[in-house]
């Protein structure tokens, strides 16, 4: 019942995909309140859990708005373009491997198509969205979006580098392109075996949904809301929810590249969706962290950061991780020990040559 | 604590480098003809013991039959200051050299006198209205604009 | 080969998130490389000036709340100093004192403003400006405890201040004193050390010390360029000379620069308010002027030491009830005047911190 | 049944954006009916069951390619009303028939092996690492001077760069 399977999965992507991603919304704003002193929004139902709702109803009600001298069907597509992408992304992630597991058993993997290629399929997939982006600026006939959507290119461009170098590293490890065998070669989650590749797969992966403190895109204090700065109600909506299901998304990915996915830690109990889940939030925590954190960095020096900090970096976790593949050493307990200490050395070191580098005295 | 210079001192040291350009003189303030004003504020500011290096005010003031061009300067490195002021008969046509050449500060400030009272600053690199917009109808802070 | 780029003309505001009011800035861009940049301002425009020239020296006073609306108080001290300077009449010490401690109050308050918003215009997401925010509404629950209002205060009269201070203010900012250096401290932690931070504003955003002279900056923008330059000290009002503060000062004139003599500067006034408190003395808090004032003929500039810098009012009396002219000398306005030259060849995000680390009011700029 | 449908509707969809990438005469609308071609060339190779391929299609003509292309655009002034090279029209279609009948005769004359099951959809990713990099196959001499040749460009495009 090929069919069947492939009906259920759909339904359980997208309301996993849009329950998430409203769960999300409400997260950031209730967790970046408590950083910041404050409440959050806690009127609209039980401690607010509503108020996505209200905000969805409010939003689906505006005007929708057409620039005069935009390009009107550009305009109209774009958010359809850069919003797609993010849900296509979960197709070949993996909820739960075949087997036993808390609670009940699967005679197959949970994922809507357990690609062979899936890695390169998310990276490919990913780098659609950034179309609808350029779509939006372009079409919007709006300096600040022009300005935005050149600053999408270069972002994307640049940061898609060490990006794709450092799910090499993991490909590496595993032997495999395919999510689901890169979560069963996890028995010692990469974040350990590969931290520094983490650090770079987090850092571009921050960089490439335009999240704090790379979030240029959206620089309000700078260029207003750059490419959605002409979009208003259904379409805006589109927008917005696209970027939290890429956030959605990269927690997701992240947790299956590096935390192990479905299992847990060192197998200590039995694989479940659970602790997927719990990961994906756990990733995505770590990010509203940073956001609420950080301020933002220059649109020069993230390029800069990308080309000159993560990508000789990604390079040095590459010839590592290839030479542990071929040397005794292999994928062990031997191998975290080196990698961690090797990670703290490079980044440390890199980053007072990096800031040597850019003249800038610290004290 | 900042001294106050007294304008007679400071036109004695003047009427070497331009006779016949200060009006009048008394123990506050300090009037130059209108002409001679950006070489007078030239001369404040390089002679050392006057060392104006600062334009602190710059405004203008309606007396009906004419208007006062009133600069407070001082000085950063001796810590006294001075009233310089020029004086601009009539109500039309009312011009006098621009200073922004040598005090910066005047900038925005001669731009400001030029919306209020409509009076031009030659020299000036951008003599345009500052807080009002273009087409504005006449400078609103001259004593018969209502 | 060189590689050739269309210039692009963008007028940022005058409504535009970081422009901190209707203020528009019309920059030409090349890529996100700043070639031009011209200030337009006046969408606030209401004439104070004019106004003043309609209304009694006292009826004038809440008129100069609303010109810097984040230090009212310090616009009020201004004005009322200039008017007392121009009649001749004094407060008597207790006001003095007291009016001490309101403006260095409005000080910190004002400063606390400023760099949060600084911190927000970098992209701090509004983390720093809610820290900010909690100390600066203890300042406001001073301040409406002392005359019922929360923005506009309208405190200061000409020969004192409109009523003393209520019995339960003193213990309440002694409180705020104790607690507030800590503070400062937690802000500097937040942001001092920050490589982002760091990398954003070293070096960035550079005013240096001739121009800044020149181009009449003040406050802690004239002072970030290393210029020891404080009215409170150079040319004392009230009584500072008797109170005991540094003046910190920058070295290079960077936006890192301005943003340290900021912090610096809210532990200085906290200095001072633990003086001022100490020696209040009792006593009145108004001398005997008539609410009709009515100076003799002559002219006055007296000025102040505001949160922002110098803010003069040149008052001009033809011995009537109302100032004939009254000419009020913005820091805000002022302390534009070089942004150009600060932010040319500089990416579009340093025009906006530029512009933040100046720290400008549009209800002052345009009046 | 399923493979040909889908064959036929993407080979529709590659022909119809190219054609308009010519036709058009706003050019960003040009450039993203290419994005659109190069998804049914995507297609037209997962039916065949090259999945890598596909997968590499996308990332490098969509991700890259494209994207480099709009920014071009973008930095272009009246990219909306047309194209400026219209003169060149006469020129232009001669080059293309001439190309097309080059093709068409190189078509003809490939003698085409037809696989003789159906496709099997099995992981071609290894298969082509190792058809590539294997001593035995003989591609890694080519596969090295590729490279070379990248790095060359790249430098090249640093050089000219900071010559400004």
């Amino acid at each position: 019942m090929d069919w069947l399977r492939w009906i259920i999965f759909v339904v359980i992507i997208l309301a996993f995909a849009l329950s998430f991603v409203m769960a999300f919304i409400l997260l950031e704003r209730r967790i970046v309140g408590k950083f910041q002193l404050r409440p959050g929004p806690n009127r609209v139902g039980p401690m607010g859990m509503l108020q996505p709702v209200a905000d969805a109803v409010k939003i689906l009600l505006k005007e929708d708005i057409t620039p005069a001298k935009g390009d009107r069907w550009v305009h109209r597509l774009a958010p359809i373009v850069a919003f797609a992408p993010a849900l296509l992304v979960f197709a070949v992630v993996p909820f739960q491997g075949k087997g036993p597991g808390l609670g009940f058993s699967l005679d197959q993997p949970a994922a809507l198509a357990d690609l062979n290629v899936g890695v390169l399929y998310i990276v490919a997939v990913s780098s659609i969205s950034v179309i609808g982006m350029i779509m939006a600026g372009w079409a919007s006939n709006n300096k600040y979006s022009l300005l935005g959507a050149m600053r999408a290119i270069a972002q994307m461009v640049s940061y898609e580098v060490p990006l794709v170098l450092s799910i090499v590293g993991i490909v590496i490890a595993s032997g495999s392109l395919s999510l689901n065998s890169i979560v069963e070669a996890q028995s010692i989650p990469f974040i350990l075996l590969q931290p520094l590749g983490f650090l770079i797969y987090f850092l571009g992966a921050t960089a490439e949904i335009n999240r704090a403190p790379f979030d240029l895109l959206e620089a309000e204090s700078e260029i207003v809301a750059s490419y959605h700065t002409e979009y208003s109600g259904m379409r805006f909506a589109m927008f917005f929810l696209g970027e939290y299901a890429y956030a959605l998304g990269v927690s997701a990915i992240v947790s299956v590249l590096f935390l192990g996915g479905y299992k847990f830690p060192f197998g200590l109990l039995p694989q479940s969706f659970i602790w997927f889940l719990a990961k994906i939030f756990l990733v995505f925590f770590l990010m509203l962290w940073v956001r609420s954190t950080l301020p933002r960095v220059r649109i020069d020096q993230m390029m800069a950061f990308a080309w000159k900090f993560l990508l000789p970096l990604s390079l040095v976790n590459l010839l590592l991780v290839a030479a542990e593949g071929v040397s005794t050493i292999g994928f062990g307990w031997a191998a975290v020990g080196i990698n961690v200490i090797l990670a703290i050395a490079f980044v440390v070191i890199w980053a007072n040559r990096f800031y040597r580098v850019k003249g800038v005295t610290v004290g | 604590m900042t001294t106050a210079l007294s304008g007679r001192d400071v036109a004695q040291r003047l009427s070497d480098q331009f006779p016949n350009m200060v009006n009048l003189c008394d123990g506050s303030c300090l009037w130059v003809k209108p002409e001679a004003v950006a070489e007078v504020a030239k001369f404040l500011r390089d002679t050392p013991g006057l060392d104006f290096d600062y334009l602190a005010s710059l405004t203008a003031v309606d007396f009906w039959d004419h208007f006062d061009v009133v600069y407070h300067l001082a000085s950063l490195q001796r810590n006294h200051t001075l009233v310089l002021r020029c004086q601009l008969p009539g109500r039309q046509n009312l011009a006098l050299p621009s200073v922004v050449d040598v005090w910066r500060g005047a900038d925005l400030q001669e731009r400001e006198a030029y919306d209020m009272f409509g009076i031009q600053f030659t020299g000036h690199p951008n003599m345009k209205r500052l807080l009002t917009w273009e087409g504005f109808p006449g400078h609103p802070l001259r004593k018969d604009w209502l | 080969m060189a590689l050739r780029t269309e210039p692009i003309v963008v007028n940022m505001g005058p409504q535009h998130p970081a422009t901190h009011g209707v203020f528009r800035m019309r920059v030409t861009l090349d890529g996100e490389v700043i070639t031009d940049l011209e200030p337009v301002m006046g969408y606030l425009h209401r004439g104070v000036e004019k106004l003043a020239e309609a209304r009694t020296y006292t009826q004038f006073i809440p008129l100069t709340d609303r010109m810097d609306y984040l230090s009212s108080m310090s616009n009020n001290l201004a004005y009322v100093l200039a008017v007392e300077k121009l009649a001749g009449v004094e407060a008597p010490p207790r006001a003095q004192y007291l009016r001490v401690i309101m403006a260095e109050m409005m000080r910190i308050s004002n400063h606390l403003m400023a760099v949060g918003t600084f911190l927000d215009d970098m992209g701090a997401f509004h983390t720093p400006l809610l820290y900010m925010f909690r100390e600066r509404e203890k300042l406001l629950d001073l301040f409406e405890m002392v005359c019922g209002q929360r923005l506009t205060y309208n405190y200061m009269r000409i020969g004192g201040l409109s009523h003393d201070i209520p019995p339960e203010f003193l213990p309440a900012l002694k409180k705020f004193v104790r607690d507030m250096p800590g503070f400062v401290d937690e802000y500097d932690q937040l942001i001092r050390e920050n490589e982002i931070v760091l990398a954003r504003t070293r070096g960035v955003g550079v005013l240096p010390r001739a121009l800044a002279i020149n181009a009449s900056a003040s406050g802690p923008v004239l002072r970030g360029s290393g210029v020891k330059w404080d009215l409170r000290k150079t040319d004392p009002y009230l009584v500072y000379d008797k109170l005991e503060f540094d003046v910190p000062t920058g070295a290079v004139g960077d936006i890192y620069d301005r943003y340290r003599v900021r912090i610096e500067e809210m532990r200085q006034s906290v200095r001072i308010l633990e003086q001022a408190i100490e020696r209040l003395p009792p006593g009145e808090v108004r001398s005997d002027v008539p609410h009709l004032v009515h100076p003799p003929r002559g002219e006055v500039y007296g000025h102040i030491e505001a949160p922002k810098g110098e803010l003069g009012f040149y008052l001009v009396s033809d011995t009537g009830i109302a100032p004939y002219r009254c000419h009020i000398r913005p820091p805000s306005l002022i302390n534009l005047t070089a942004l150009r030259d600060m932010v040319l060849g500089m990416k579009i995000a340093d025009a906006i911190i530029t512009l933040g680390s100046i720290d400008i009011v549009l209800g002052e700029v345009d009046r | 049944m399923g493979l040909a449908i889908s064959f036929w509707l993407l080979a529709a969809a590659a022909v119809g954006s190219a054609l308009a990438v010519v036709l058009l005469r706003n050019v960003f609308r040009a450039a993203l009916l290419l994005i659109s071609c190069f998804f049914a060339i995507a297609g037209l190779f997962v039916t065949l069951g090259a999945d890598f391929l596909a997968m590499v299609q996308v990332l490098v003509y969509v991700g890259a390619i494209a994207v480099l292309l709009l920014l071009a655009i973008m930095l272009t002034r009246e990219a909306a009303t047309g194209s400026p090279f219209s003169r060149w029209r006469i020129g232009g279609a001669i080059a293309s028939v001439a190309l097309l009948a080059a093709m068409i005769a190189v078509f003809r004359a490939t003698p085409w092996k037809v696989a003789d099951q159906s496709v099997v959809l099995k992981p071609t990713t290894a298969e082509l690492g190792a058809r590539l990099l294997t001593p035995e196959s003989g591609f890694v001499l080519p596969f090295e001077i590729a490279s070379v040749l990248l790095l060359a460009a790249v430098l090249g495009a640093i050089v000219l760069v900071k010559e400004k």
